[in-house]
This record gives structure tokens, C-alpha cells and sequence, in this order.
């Protein structure tokens, strides 16, 4: 239900975020992507994770592990100047 | 010492140290599963032994002294005589150097090594068989496995593989003078790589070839620069010929006959006959149906995203599972395997695996090409830049060839590239770090890149596909 | 023919044409701007016509001819001889067909070309004064314009430039004879790939430096490797002296004098004196005051992240405008003035310019390194991968060196690449696109990288970082 990026339908998301989802249970082609063009960060896999794609975060056909917790991503209170650059 | 039939247990067992295998095993010891690598030959399998490594040294010593031997347009007077002998021992060393350090790298990572033929008992048991001095067998009883035992030559009928006359490309590598005269059946990437060689080396090269063209899977204007080049170098070509026998010549050489699919029947004189005309998957021996695993109709073990095959805790990496049958398409299966069974998210996710071939000039391809792209449903932006305007090209004598970028055009993002030049098979990489990111056109031309470089050409390429290359005229 | 003075209108005034000014001015021309590009010498600059280019035209063809007299071990015998007139007539060649190039690219994107001296009449109006044959002048008025008048050697006192035995660069790379024995004031880049170049063809190089290593901004074992192979190459290194004078030798050479900073003097006799030992900004004879534009104290103009000078409608880019004094910086600049003055959203924002520098072995930076990220405010993750255990490297013949990798800890962002061995120039590349992309470690490493290539080992030195190196022992 989710709009594909291009018109083929493929996902553009770099290999982190693909990993992620599937740490998350998350299909990666149901989440939406904020960057230009709709690519998709780390960042929208974690929010649609976080209840944004509550409809489909369970029919990612991933038969692997149960998603463990996600780990802690906030700063954590150490400065990093990359997280100015944005998510 | 004869080993006895003691049975030891092991988390991984991972059989064939090919690059698929031994990279496999280093990851699983890495990820702290007690881990058992079963090699019956040389550690590094084809690809250090008789594949890419021992290739790319005689491709570099051999262009070495021909570019050497002409270069008077430089200024360069020389004339360079090859001691083929010394170049083989000078890659043996290579090849001994790297095959070492597979072994100790193995080693330093806590992988058991056992040397012997593995084979199945049942789904999770093998059996070891050690040849040689210390024969006999051992047990090991595993809860995964992976299965990386690699390829080999396909023969053709009439064809066997023979050192003194018809070679495989294993030979063609470890030849201590060089034919005068060298037939080749078959213009895929390993036969023209080595045509490409040995033309350098001073060999007569005929190379006959069943379709209509080199390089099959490549792009007409791709194969063109490829040909082209090679035929300067002295290479013979013809194509819808298949290789149908040889016999011996009147002059203590051979008769290379081939046939068209009109049986009309052609006939060379050549030295050495090197048939390269595909590779088939080594599972003989291994006795897979114990482990209830089957092949296919090619003989390939059949796999998901995850490596694994039809038997959840077996997987199957590298060339025994088909294509691409590339040694880094291997490693990265190996890598997914044994995450996979360590419980870590991998998966053969990968949007694009590059691929090179290291004939003159270079060949390096990753993603869509145009066509593909329009086949998947993109409309796509195609941007090129030719060597021959850059700079950078042009100060290193070799301006053949070009880059050319596939785009999605409505977003931007980079599908594929496809590069013939110089350095093309460095210059991919960057283009495949492009696709895995959902980089845009904009972002490639975006980002500096030093001059002089051919990696420019990169750069160039994009700024061409969105009409606004400085060094091209934009199309 | 006098060419009276007319006076014409221009929207983009571009004085220049280096790769700063041609290429701003082909971008302002393809923002539809009426464009007009003045260059008093030569189209190209510096760096097509004594700089970037010939040098790396030199470069290779030393670089070969050396290799193969040291290929033995390979098994290739030759002894090149070097007609060095020759040499410089094969560069000689590439740089016409570059700059030849550059005006016709100019020319087909619908760019004015003017040849002669600028000079800023008032802030609107500039005076160009044609030499030669057709002296004269002519007045433009511009609505913007680029100030794109580059950079010249520095002399030092004592040592006026003249061919026959004080050489800039420029004459360095225009000699029809190698020196017996050639000394360099300066181990910069400029210096030690000149020092490079000609001990490769059998030159005796000194390299006087004033500081106590070579490559002053590079990080130590990257200048080691470099010093250690220009060693083995025969040029001798003379740290903490200063170039005092030069007089006249016994033995129809010449003896170039240095002291210390303690005042211990030395003598070093040679047959050439190559001083490189930096570039500064040139200004004289524009009139930058009419415009209502200051230089710094170096004599560079200062430029906002838009290009815009002080007066806001005029514009500088590359060396004139201050570090890097880089070709590809210069370009970048341009294109971002050009765009600019076209009323698009481009700045110089990117977030790494990257540098290569084509010695024995190359080098290739970008971004931060360990000890800068730190500065930043980084926790920085660092991984390695040395060339001695790359396949590719290997069978190159060329194992020194290693790619160094920068990134953040806490999110696996790359930061900054350090690499010294074969290719660093192209190599890095794939990094300055990691670090625009803002890729981690991890993207990085799971985007599969061909085998055997060199790019392997960024890779490579990415999964080291992550302690997951398949080739290396991770630390
Ligand atoms: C001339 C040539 C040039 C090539 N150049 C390139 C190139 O430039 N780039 C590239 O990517 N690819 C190249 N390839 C292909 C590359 O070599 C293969 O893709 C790669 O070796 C596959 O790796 P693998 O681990 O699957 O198998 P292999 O390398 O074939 O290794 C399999 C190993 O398993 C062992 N084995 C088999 N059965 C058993 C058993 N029952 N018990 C124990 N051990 C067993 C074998 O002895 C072997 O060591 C080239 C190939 C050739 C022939
Ligand atoms: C030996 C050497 C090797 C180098 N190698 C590299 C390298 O590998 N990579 C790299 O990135 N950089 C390299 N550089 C540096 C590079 O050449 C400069 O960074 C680059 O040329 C700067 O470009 P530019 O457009 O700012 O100025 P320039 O290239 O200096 O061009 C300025 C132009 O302006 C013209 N001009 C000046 N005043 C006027 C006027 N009043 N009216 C009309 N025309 C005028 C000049 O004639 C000249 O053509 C090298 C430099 C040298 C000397």
C-alpha cells in the first residue's frame, strides 16, 4: 500500500538500512523513504518499526530470529557532529 | 601414520577452500562457532591456484613487456625478451604467497583445517576421506554445513585436457614457454583474457567461437573495443565455428578442425590447443543425496537469499551454486552463510554484483545496462564519457573505451555502469557503492573527484546524463 | 592589425582559462548566460600546459621504462633507453590535444574567447590588452564576473628561474635531456613527483628540505613509504636545509649551497637546480583595486562558500582564490560560480575534497584523518588493509602501502580515507563518495567489490574497522 520509489517498484536503500529491517522484521519495501527520490534511511526503518507501518511490520516473510529490541539509538549523550549532518 | 576412523563434532563444517569456503569459515570462527575447513587440494581452490590470481599475474607481466616493447610514440626504446619459465615461477610465488596466508589467516581465526575429500553420510555427518601417505578416514559429525567445493573446466568431446597438447586454462597458466601458435576454443572472458596474454607474449592466437561475437553477455559496443584491440595484437578470430576435433600436423604441431552449423569445415595449424568454453560445478564425490540435497539439471545446488539449500542447515556457496560464478560473488555468499548461521539479518541482498574482465582494454559492469533497465520498468538516463577526452587517459597512453552510466531518470538513482578502458574493473567500484547507497546522478557528479583521474570519467559520465558535462558534448 | 577599443557587453566575464575559468566559463554558458572567457597564454592553465597533465605524461613514461629495466623477477628482460626529447614530444602531444580540446569544448557550448590581458577598469568594466601582432586593447562590461588568473611558482632570492640551470617546474617538465645530476629545492608533492620522475630516468636526485620530512601534510607512515621507495630509487634526502645560493662548479656544473638553521652549511654539486617550493596567487597587473577588491596578506582573494569576493557580482575560483590549490578544487569552484551567478542553490559545500599525489607509491586522501576526526569531536574507528595482502596488489608487482580508513564509531560514518600503493589516485575515488553519501563502515564493506581488484582493499580496511577483516588480522 505503500508507494513504490520508481516506477520498476525497487526499493533504493543502502545496505545498512536493508540489513536493519530485516534485524527488525520490517519489509523493506512497505517503508517510506524520506530521503530524495524516496530512499530510505536507517532512520525510516526504525520509524516504521516504531509503529508507523504498524499494517505490515509483521508480514516481512522473515522466518528468522524473533526482532530482538532494538538497541538504544538516541545519542546517548555523546556528541557526534556527524548527527548534524541529519539523519 | 594412518588415521584412524575417530569421529569428532563440529558447529560448521564448510567443504572446499575456495574463496567461497575459506572466507566462509574465517567469518563463522569470527562469529565464534567452532568451525572445520575440509580442503582435498590447495587452500584458495581455483581462484588463487589456477583462476584469477595466477591470471592476472601473466595478464600484468605480459602487458608489462609488451607495452614496454611499444612505446617508441613515448620515447621508449626497448626490447623486451620474456623468460616464460621465470614469469610462471615469478607467479607461482604469488600464488604460493597468498595460498600461505589463506591458510594462516584460517588458522589465526581458530578454524580447524583437515586436509581430504569431504563426502556426506547423512544430513549431518561427513566423512573425510585423506589421500596420500596418511590415507584413511575420519567422522565429523556437524550441525551446518556449507557446501563450497567450487568448478571445473567443462571438457569437450574429443577434447581431453592433456599438458602437450590441449589445455585447459589450468595449463595455459602454468606453461613454461610460450606456443608459437596458440588455437582457442571458446571467446568467453577466460578464453579471451588469455588470447589476450599470450598475443602479448608473441603467440599466434586463433580463437574460434560457436556464437557469433566475444563475450557473450557484454554489450556490442563493449565487445567492439575488446575485439577490436585484440586483433590488432595479432589475434584471429572466427566465429560461428565450433571445435569439432584435432589431430596432428605435418610439421609437429596440431590441426585444430572445427565445423559450422552448415558443416562447413575449417582447419588450423596451431601448437597448443586451449579449450575455455565454460565451467561446470564439482559435486562428484560428495555424495549429496545422503544429506537429501539435490542438483539441478546443470548439476548446480540450488539456494535461497539465505545460502541455504533445500536442507535448512546445509548451504551451498560459490560456483557449486551457480552463477555468477565470480570469486567475489563466492566470498560474499560465504560471508551470508555463515551469518546467516551464526543467527546475524545477512542475505544475498546485494542490488548489483560488479564483474570484470581483464582482457586490453579492461571490462568492469555492475547493475543494469540500458536495456535491462528498460526491461525492469525504469525509463532510463544514459550518460557516457569517452577515455579519449580524458586527461587522465591520455597521459597513461590508453584512451580506448569509455564509461557509461544507467540512471533511473525520473529519480536520478544510479542502476548500472558499464566501463571498458583502463582501469575499468578499479573504476566499477565506485559505480557499485553508488547503487548500494541510492546515490542520484547529481550525487556522483556532486562529489569531487581528483584530477587527474580516469575515475573522472565517472563523474563525467553522470554530468552527461543529466546534460551538463563540461568535457563531452552533452547528448 | 590594431584592434581599436571597442567596447563590448558580457553577462559572465571569466578571466582565466585554466581549469578553474574554462570550466566555470562552459557551465555559465550552459546556464544559457552570455559568456566571455579571456586568457592571456594559454587555454588549459597551468595544469593543462605545465602542470597536472604533463607531469603525469612523464610520470607514466618513466614509470615505464623503469619498471621494465626492473623486471627480472618477472621474467622480463629489457633495457629500455629513453630519447627523452622524444618523451617530452609524446607530452608535448597530449597537452595540444587537451588544449586544443578545451577551445573547441569552449567554443561548442557558445563561450567567447578573447586572447589577451585582463585587467578590472571598475567594478562593471574591464580592459583587455591584446600582445603580440594585433596590440590594442578593448573594453568589456560585465555583469559578473570569475577572476580565475590562477598561480605561479615561487622564486626564492638567489635563484632566478632560467632553463639552463634553475628550473621551475614548468622547465622540469620541458627538458629535452635528463641531468646527470639534478638537485630539488622543496620535497613537496610538486618536488618529490619531479624527484620521482627523474630518478627514474637515471638522474641523480638531492632533495634539499627545509623541514625535517617530505610531503609536509601527510600523516608519517604514509611519508615513510614514499621516502623509503624514492630511496631505493637513488634520490638522496637532505632534511632541515635551506637553499642559500648556487655558484658555479669545477666541473661545468653547478654547486647548490644550503645551511641549516644552526647555520651548518652544505654543498651539493649538480647539473640542474629544479626549485618547487610552492605556489602563490597571481594577481599583478589585474587591478583588483579598481573593482573594489583586496588580497590578503599572501596575496589570494577571499571567497565566501558561494565564490562571491567581497564585491558580491564578482566571483574567484582555484589557486588565485587559496587552498587547495588543486585542479579538480578549481573546477568544482567554478562550476559553483558559474551556478551561482545563474541563480541556482549551489555552494561549496561538499564535505571532502580529496588529493592524490602521483609518487612511487601514489597517494590518495580524502576527508579526515584519525588525528583530525578527533579534533572534530570524534570517537574515531580506524581500520587498515595492506597492500602486501591484496591478491590484486600482488599480482601488479605492487605491495607497499595501505588503505587507511576513517570513520565514526558511534554511527559507522565514514570520515576520511588515507591511501598510499598502487592506484591511491583512483582509489580514493570510491571513498570521497562514501563520505559525500554519508555511508557507514558497514555499507561500505557489504557492497561487494570485485576480485581481484585493488579496490578490495577499501573494503577491506572497512570490515578491519569493524573487526571483521577476512584478509587481515582485525585489531
Ligand atoms: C582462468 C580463470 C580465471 C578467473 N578469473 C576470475 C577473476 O578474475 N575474477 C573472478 O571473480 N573470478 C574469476 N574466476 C572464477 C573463480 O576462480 C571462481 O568463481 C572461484 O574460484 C569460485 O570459488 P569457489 O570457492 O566457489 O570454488 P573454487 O575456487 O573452485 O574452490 C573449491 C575448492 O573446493 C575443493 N573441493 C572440491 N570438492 C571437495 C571435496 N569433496 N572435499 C574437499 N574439498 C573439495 C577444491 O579442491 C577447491 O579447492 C576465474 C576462473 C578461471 C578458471
Ligand atoms: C607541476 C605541477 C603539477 C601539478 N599537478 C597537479 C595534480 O596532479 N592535480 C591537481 O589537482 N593539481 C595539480 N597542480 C596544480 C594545478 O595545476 C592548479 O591547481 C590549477 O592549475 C589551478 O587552476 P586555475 O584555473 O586556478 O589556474 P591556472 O591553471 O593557473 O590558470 C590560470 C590562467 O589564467 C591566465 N591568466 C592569468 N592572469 C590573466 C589575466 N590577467 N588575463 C588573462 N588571463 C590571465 C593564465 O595565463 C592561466 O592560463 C599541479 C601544478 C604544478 C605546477
Amino acid at each position: 500500500d505503500s508507494e513504490p520509489a520508481t516506477s520498476s517498484g525497487r526499493t533504493f536503500a543502502p545496505p545498512s538500512a536493508r540489513r536493519l529491517a530485516r534485524e527488525l522484521g520490517v519489509d523493506i519495501a512497505a517503508v517510506d523513504g524520506s530521503g530524495p527520490g524516496g530512499r530510505i534511511s536507517e532512520a525510516d526503518v526504525r520509524a516504521h518499526a516504531e509503529g508507523g507501518g504498524g499494517d505490515d511490520a509483521g508480514d516481512s516473510g522473515s522466518d528468522e530470529a524473533p526482532a530482538p529490541t532494538p538497541t538504544d539509538v538516541g545519542s546517548g549523550g555523546r556528541k557526534s557532529a556527524v548527527k548534524k549532518r541529519g539523519e | 601414520m594412518v588415521v584412524g576412523d575417530v569421529t569428532t563434532g563440529t558447529e560448521v563444517l564448510v567443504i572446499g577452500a575456495g574463496p567461497g569456503g575459506y572466507v566462509a569459515a574465517i567469518r563463522a570462527a569470527q562469529e565464534g562457532l567452532d568451525t572445520t575447513l575440509v580442503e582435498k587440494d590447495a587452500y584458495g581452490g581455483v581462484c588463487l591456484n589456477r583462476g584469477c590470481i595466477p591470471s592476472k599475474a601473466l595478464i600484468t607481466g605480459s602487458g608489462l613487456a609488451h607495452e614496454a616493447g611499444n612505446a617508441e610514440s613515448m620515447g621508449i626504446h626497448a626490447d623486451p625478451a620474456v623468460d616464460m619459465g621465470k614469469m610462471v615461477e615469478w607467479k607461482d610465488g604469488v600464488v604460493d604467497r597468498l595460498t600461505g596466508g589463506v591458510e594462516k589467516l584460517c588458522k589465526a581465526n581458530g578454524v580447524n583445517l583437515i586436509e581430504g575429500e569431504a563426502s556426506f553420510v547423512d544430513e549431518h555427518t561427513a566423512r573425510v576421506a585423506h589421500g596420500g601417505e596418511g590415507q584413511g578416514s575420519e567422522s565429523i559429525e556437524f550441525e551446518h554445513a556449507i557446501v563450497a567445493t567450487g568448478s571445473r573446466p567443462i571438457q569437450i568431446p574429443g577434447f581431453e585436457f592433456a599438458a602437450d597438447h590441449v589445455w585447459s586454462s589450468a595449463e595455459a597458466l602454468d606453461a613454461d614457454t610460450v606456443p608459437d601458435r596458440l588455437g582457442i576454443v571458446g571467446g568467453g572472458y577466460i578464453g579471451m583474457e588469455l588470447a589476450t596474454t599470450y598475443a602479448k607474449l608473441g603467440a599466434d592466437v586463433t580463437v574460434v567461437e560457436m556464437l557469433d561475437d566475444i563475450l557473450d553477455p557484454y554489450e556490442d559496443d563493449v565487445k567492439r573495443i575488446v575485439r577490436k584491440r585484440a586483433e590488432e595484437l595479432g589475434v584471429e578470430f572466427h566465429f560461428g565455428e565450433g571445435a569439432s576435433e584435432w589431430s596432428e600436423g605435418a610439421d609437429g604441431g596440431y590441426l585444430l578442425h572445427t565445423e559450422t552449423e552448415e558443416g562447413e569445415e575449417s582447419t588450423y595449424g596451431v601448437d597448443k590447443i586451449l579449450v575455455a568454453v565454460g565451467r561446470q560445478p564439482v559435486t562428484d564425490g560428495l555424495d549429496l543425496g545422503n544429506a537429501g540435497i539435490e542438483t539441478d539439471d546443470r548439476g548446480f545446488v540450488e539456494t535461497d537469499d539465505r545460502t541455504r539449500t533445500a536442507v535448512d542447515h546445509i548451504h551451498a556457496v560459490g560456483d557449486v551454486a551457480g552463477d555468477p560464478m565470480l570469486a567475489h560473488a563466492a566470498s560474499t555468499e560465504g560471508i551470508v552463510a555463515a551469518e546467516v548461521i551464526a543467527g546475524e539479518p545477512a542475505a544475498m541482498d546485494q542490488q548489483a554484483i560488479p564483474a570484470a574482465v581483464f582482457t586490453d582494454p579492461e571490462i568492469g559492469t555492475v547493475g543494469l545496462t540500458e536495456e535491462a533497465a528498460e526491461a525492469e520498468g525504469f525509463e532510463p538516463a544514459v550518460g557516457e564519457m569517452p577515455f579519449n577526452a580524458s586527461g587522465r587517459a591520455m597521459t597513461t597512453g590508453h584512451t580506448e573505451g569509455f564509461v557509461r552510466i544507467v540512471a533511473d531518470d525520473e529519480t536520478g538513482f544510479v542502476l548500472g555502469a558499464q566501463i571498458v578502458g583502463p582501469e575499468a574493473s578499479e573504476l566499477i567500484a565506485e559505480v557499485a557503492l553508488a547503487i548500494e547507497m541510492g546515490a542520484t546522478l547529481e550525487d556522483v557528479a556532486a562529489t569531487v573527484h581528483t584530477h587527474p583521474t580516469l575515475a573522472e570519467a565517472v563523474m563525467e559520465a553522470a554530468e552527461n546524463a543529466r546534460g551538463q558535462a563540461i568535457h563531452t558534448l552533452n547528448r
